[in-house]
């Protein structure tokens, strides 16, 4: 079960959903479409790869801060939710990413949606929950969609390029 | 004592002050009592951190106070003296104050029935085992109420919980304690020591397999109602950080601790009275003495020498229950309430039912005991121990006994053969109607002689039995006439 | 057990109002600042809702400007009790990137230094779990052994908590001299104690009661939350990251010979000379979690004797630290190993501009393993929760990250 | 009132018998009122508890232990333990607080008034409760009885005899063991005859015929098939609770 045959297989179970691929990189990679995440991973995982084991789930945020650097850049910014899965049975493991626009339709403040994996691994419960609260990506279909980490009143998202630490809080000074 | 003190008063010529004496004999009990407690607390404190940290390969502590750190208890009584005894708000101020009093309280009077040594014992009850047992059960209001007005939701928990353990409790600790009765026949704890007198197979623990297997139910019941671990459910640290003792500190707090201890000494000391001859010891020394020399164990220097000895057996015993207590404490997890509830239903009062019924058989059909078969017949040291099975119609040989006790009085009296002490009695006879006449219908303002006699009428409610009431009285109106 | 069946449903005759009672952060048995927020009636529990975040300093906010040797040290406060295999992960991560490859003898050293580090984890998790249920005992045992671990750790690398001893490219030392000696005498004086602990706990009649049949947790609910580690053997889930995981970190542990604890068909590994599974201990309850970190212990004492015995027959240098100013090729990589608690997951992504990494992601082991805790506590006794809590051995340092 | 004064004045004797009768019978009565007045439900408990204490205490006075430590036990141990155990359990907020109308007050007074009537006049309408010298006349009974038998002695030559060989006549005796259980009445101490009454053989009274004293079996009986029931409605009640579980 190579990366080639992996793709072809998913290629014509979902045709177009299956957005793009590397398998050179160290740890070769598939990407998904938000729509068909759901369908995809429960075909990864009840089909015969049986990647059963769902290890993580945290969101890379493609954005370059300071200008120099971000003229030399290849991507436009964008948020990449990046999806560590392995089997118990197999020795088989495997990295689903989905590309989602840093803010929903483009207004900053408006964070972007994907559907949440929670139905087809249960541990996609609190991930998710802490992807949201430092990421800001929210997971629809979520039973719980809550702050986990930070306290439930906290403003912003940490884990952002452009995050700015809040001057005080609660009347404790942040910076 | 009491009598005694007071007619002495009486005769030193303080007239009214006959009543001083018994205050002054209550006082005294009081105080021993309060010290058997408190210093109990205090060695018992010390020794349960020093076992724990024998156990934990630890030293405890060591430099309080001499070598072995043994004021180590006194700089903690310091401590917990010093530290502010504040109260939540929301508390009740009332009973979160009297909580502590009350369970000291009970643990306290408790020990008024408990005897030490042979005859020594602040309140000689025929029903010493039945009064312990119900004061034990008051004790439970102290936990109750200290729960309920800490206010906090956990102290209720703590609470609600030891309430429920202690209350389940009882049913098999009465049960237990139901069988040394059956087999002693009586319930007065001063008569049960007296019969396991001689060697230690004549210990009831030794009487026969039931007995033997109840002791350890017993062990266990006395642990569970007096919240040990792994039985401590009230303040379980890891759940209800320390339950209804939450919200105390300071010298509210240590009260509740030296009731702990003591109910535990009282545990232990129960345990060794009825399983392990309470005041005999292993070898009755004192009874093979008595005999060689003919010193009486009754009365005299040589009988408190033996109960002083009896003592220290009885103390080193309820120590040695304690000791066990320590050890158990420091070397099991705990229980859950519905494990230790189902142990107490399931387990602990079928056993105890079960040895009932096997030890009402053994004494019904007289089985041998093992002193029996060794044939090693106990010296006993008191003339009217006549064995355990007669002893059960104690009240109708009383009233025969006292009868032919008066006859020989009177008879004593009647006869001109007796040497002119008789005749002064006459005498003294005479005019002690005279003055017991004139004393009834005379004024009530010297109600001296009469006091003696009402009390006469009552203070031998608690001595022994088996004095003649009548014989008893007279003496003290002859003393009283002169 | 206490009613297992949906508590929802369950209509009492005499109405008892739900009480929500709070058992934390300051809790003492929820091993660190864990708040419990419990719906209770009566004695049982409805629900649990872990609240945690307390102890949360957004360490992967810090390695978007740390380079990867700089950050070693924020690994080691993420575990605290087991830093060293911490560090392993994020030197083997780190490595995977670079395709760094480690002469023989630093692989040994890691190996033996993990193991080690792995039971003085194992010990404070016995031992506060002894606590958790009464017995305070074993704690001190425990800890007995655990100065001897965190001497020898002192040795090699000079602190006892958090070592920051294993680094990309190697470690920062080589193992002093005569130390495999000491190491050796260790476990020789080591493996009776152990008996100990199993008479006080293991077989304790008490223990079993507080534990066997406590928090059953079935294979595929335990795969379905994503627990791993003890947690996930103790459900008869035979996976162990040092067999089955990466060939990178597999290839450690090549030529040693141990077995992955986990009960196959009613009994365990080795157990011949060790207490054998009580009658009403079910497979997957706090029970058997607790006896499988138990085993793990002696497998880590023969994986370290064999490991020392390869040290002595190595070759060659014990490989040098990565340079702090070395640049990061472009790409990404994760890697998981096999920690005390579970797998500890590493994930280092860079741009290739420079030696700082683009993002840094540590994938907990016992949050997933926490998360399984409002399933399991569902209809049982306030008793049973530092039991439940005590066998998944929760270290909250890992959890806040 | 003159009667209580006149009843207790010719016992002119203050002893510690009667000092410790007040106190117990002060503390008795005083905290039964206050739990009547407090309007705090957990210290009315409380109060409870300590006045049936203190009644257990005026009955150890009487010198019947048995029945004190029986009060104790299940009055102040059991029922009030359990009455607290209620309190605990359905006290809705921590500290309800009842508050009595003035109607209830009312009412309350002429009912507790009638009774309190009803049970003094009972009291002492009982003719050896006037006076507290009954000792005094059993004491002085003895002393005739001791006169009578030392003069007969010597009348009929029974004082030549030695001191063993003086026996008393038959009917001596029986009159001396009647005097006996008549004294020995006083305080049933031998729980032995308290366990015999309970299934109906007098030992403490002379004999059935005289006194028609037959023993307390019947109320015996009663009372445990009255807690029979008691246990089965408490069992029953929990297994309601147990079903609806499964």
């Amino acid at each position: 079960m190579s990366g080639e045959q992996l793709i072809d297989i998913l290629k014509k179970a979902f045709g177009d959903k299956i957005t793009g691929q590397n398998l050179e990189a160290i740890d070769p990679w598939i990407e998904v479409s938000p729509d068909g995440l759901v369908e995809v991973c429960k075909f990864l995982r009840d089909g015969d790869t049986k990647l059963n084991f769902l290890n993580s789930i945290c969101v890379v945020d493609y954005l370059e801060t300071d200008e120099k650097k971000a003229k030399k850049v290849t991507w436009e910014p964008h948020l990449e939710v990046v999806y560590h899965l392995s089997s118990i049975s197999s020795k088989l493991t495997l990295v689903l990413k989905v590309m989602l626009p840093r803010w929903k339709d483009d207004e900053p403040g408006n964070i972007p949606e994907i559907p949440s994996v929670f139905p087809v691994w249960s541990t996609a419960d609190w991930h998710e929950r802490e992807v949201y609260d430092l990421s800001g990506v929210r997971f629809t279909g979520h039973p719980n969609m809550r702050r986990i980490l930070c306290p439930e009143d906290w403003v912003g998202y940490p884990l952002r390029k452009d995050y700015e630490m809040p001057l005080e809080y609660h009347g404790v000074r942040g910076r | 004592m009491a009598e005694y003190l007071s007619t002495w008063i009486v005769e030193a010529g303080w007239d009214g002050w006959g009543w001083l004496a018994y205050l002054l004999v209550a006082l005294v009990y009081a105080a021993l009592l309060l010290n058997v407690i408190a210093v109990g607390a205090v060695v018992f404190i010390w020794m349960e951190r020093k076992i724990s940290g024998r156990i934990q390969d630890r030293l405890g502590p060591t430099r309080t106070g001499g070598k072995f750190g043994w004021l180590q208890t006194l700089a903690d009584g310091i401590k917990l003296l010093s530290k502010e005894d504040l109260m939540p708000g929301e508390a009740d101020s009332f009973l979160f104050k009297v909580a502590p009093y009350v369970a000291f309280a009970a643990g306290f009077s408790a020990f008024m029935a408990l005897p030490f040594s042979d005859g020594w014992v602040a309140l000689h009850l025929n029903i010493g085992i039945f009064f312990l047992l119900a004061v034990l059960g008051m004790e439970v209001f102290g936990v109750l109420l200290a729960g309920y007005a800490s206010g906090s939701k956990w102290s209720l928990f703590g609470a609600m919980r030891q309430a429920a353990q202690t209350v389940s409790y009882e049913v098999p600790l009465g049960m237990c304690l139901v069988i040394p009765v059956m087999i002693c026949g009586t319930m007065d704890l001063v008569s049960i020591g007296n019969q396991q007198s001689g060697l230690f197979t004549n210990w009831l623990i030794f009487h026969d397999p039931f007995t033997f297997m109840i002791f350890w139910v017993y062990f266990a019941c006395g642990i569970a109602s007096v919240n040990r671990a792994p039985f401590d459910l009230a303040e379980a640290e890891s759940e209800l950080v320390a339950g209804f003792l939450t919200e105390y500190s300071g010298i509210r707090w240590s009260l509740f601790f030296m009731a702990e201890y003591g109910s535990m000494f009282l545990v232990s000391g129960l345990a060794a009275i009825l399983f392990f001859g309470g005041w005999n010891g292993p070898f009755p020394i004192f009874g093979i003495i008595s005999e060689a020399t003919g010193w009486s164990l009754e009365s005299g220097v040589f009988a408190t020498i033996a109960r002083f000895g009896g003592l220290i057996n009885f103390i080193t015993k309820g120590v040695l229950g304690v000791t066990v207590m320590i050890w158990i404490r420091w070397s099991f997890p705990r229980l859950r309430i519905d494990q230790v509830i189902t142990m107490c239903l399931k387990y602990c009062v079928p056993i105890a039912a079960f040895c009932f019924i096997g030890v009402l058989f053994w004494t019904g059909i007289v089985m041998p005991n093992v002193n029996s078969m060794l044939s090693i017949e106990a010296p006993s040291n008191h003339e009217d121990y006549t064995g355990r099975a007669n002893i059960r119609e104690g009240w109708v040989k009383d009233v025969d006994y006292t009868v032919s006790q008066h006859e020989l009085s009177l008879a004593k009296k009647a006869g001109p053969k007796v040497l002119p002490e008789a005749e002064d009695d006459d005498a003294q006879e005479g005019d002690d109607d005279k003055k017991d006449g004139e004393q009834v219908e005379g004024n009530p303002d010297e109600p001296k002689v009469e006091v003696e006699v009402n009390k006469a009428a009552f203070n031998n409610l608690n001595n022994n039995a088996s004095q003649p009431l009548l014989a008893q009285q007279e003496s003290l109106s002859k003393k009283g006439a002169n | 057990m206490a009613t297992a069946e949906n508590s929802q449903t369950v209509e009492f005759d005499v109405r008892t109002d739900e009480m929500l009672v709070n058992m934390g952060p300051q809790h003492p048995s929820t091993h660190g600042v864990l708040r419990l927020v419990l719906r209770t009636d009566g004695e049982v529990i409805s629900e649990t809702t872990p609240h945690i975040g307390y102890l949360h300093r957004c360490a992967e906010k810090i390695g978007e400007n740390l380079t990867p040797r700089q950050w070693v040290p924020y690994t080691d406060r993420m575990d605290y009790l087991a830093g060293m295999n911490m560090n392993l992960g994020w030197s083997l991560t780190v490595e995977k990137l670079m395709k760094y490859d480690l002469p023989d003898k630093a692989r040994h050293t890691r190996v033996i230094i993990s193991e080690l580090n792995r039971i003085a984890s194992h010990l404070v998790g016995m031992g506060t779990y002894g606590l958790d249920l009464g017995s305070f005992s074993p704690f001190l045992y425990a800890f007995r052994e655990r100065e001897k671990i965190l001497d020898l750790l002192e040795d090699v690398c000079g602190a006892r908590l958090t070592y920051s001893y294993i680094t990309p490219g190697g470690m920062t030392a080589d193992l002093p001299k005569g130390w495999t000696k000491k190491c050796n005498e260790f476990l020789d004086q080591f493996l009776p104690v152990i008996a100990d602990y199993h008479a006080l706990l293991t077989t304790n009649a008490i223990f079993v009661k507080r534990t066997a049949n406590v928090g059953v947790m079935s294979a595929e609910m335990a795969i379905d939350y994503g627990c791993s580690g003890p947690v996930l053997r103790g459900s008869g889930v035979d996976y162990d990251l040092r067999r089955d995981g990466e060939e990178r970190y597999t290839s450690l542990y090549d030529g040693y010979a141990f077995e992955v604890i986990v009960e196959k068909d009613g009994h365990y590994p080795k157990d011949h000379d060790y207490p054998n599974v009580p009658t009403d201990a079910v497979l997957g309850d706090s029970w058997h979690r607790f006896y499988v970190r138990m085993l793990e212990v002696i497998q880590s004492m023969d994986i370290i004797r064999q490991g020392i015995d390869f040290y002595e027959s190595a070759t060659g240098d014990w490989g040098t630290p990565m340079k702090i100013s070395t640049k990061l090729p472009k790409g990404e990589a994760y890697l998981e190993t096999e920690c005390p608690r579970g797998q500890m997951g590493f994930y280092i992504v860079s741009d290739g501009t420079g030696p700082i990494p683009f993002r840094v992601r540590a994938r907990s082991s016992c949050f997933s393993n926490l998360s399984v805790a409002p399933e399991l506590c569902k209809g049982i006794l306030i008793a049973d929760i530092p039991s439940i809590i005590g066998s998944l051995d929760v270290v909250m340092g890992e959890i806040d990250r | 009132m003159f009667l209580l004064a006149e009843a207790t004045s010719n016992a002119a004797v203050i002893n510690w018998h009667t000092v410790f009768f007040f106190v117990v019978a002060a503390l008795s009565c005083g905290f039964a009122l206050a739990m009547l007045f407090s309007s705090n439900i957990v210290r009315m408990a409380f109060f409870l508890v300590i006045s049936l204490a203190s009644a257990s205490g005026v009955i150890f006075l009487t010198g019947s232990h048995f029945v004190g430590a029986m009060q104790l036990m299940i009055y102040v141990g059991g029922t009030v333990v359990l009455l607290i155990f209620g309190v605990m359990l359905t006290a809705q907020e921590a500290f309800i607080t009842m508050k009595t109308k003035a109607g209830d007050w009312v009412l309350a007074l002429i009912v507790g008034g009638s009774l309190f009537a009803l049970l003094t006049q009972a009291a002492f309408s009982v003719e050896a409760w006037h006076s507290t010298d009954y000792q005094q006349d059993l004491v002085k009974e003895v002393e005739k009885f001791n006169k009578d038998v030392i003069a007969s002695m010597q009348s009929d030559g029974r004082a030549e005899l030695d001191v063993e060989d003086r026996k008393l006549t038959k009917e001596e005796r029986v009159t001396l063991s009647d005097l006996q259980k008549r004294i020995r009445h006083g305080y049933p101490e031998l729980t032995g005859q308290i366990g015999l009454a309970l299934v109906g053989v007098r030992t403490d009274q002379p004999s059935v015929e005289a006194t028609g004293y037959t023993g307390y079996l019947l109320p015996f009986e009663i009372v445990s098939v009255h807690l029979l029931v008691v246990l089965i409605g408490a069992a029953y009640l929990a297994r309601a609770k147990k079903r609806s579980a499964e």
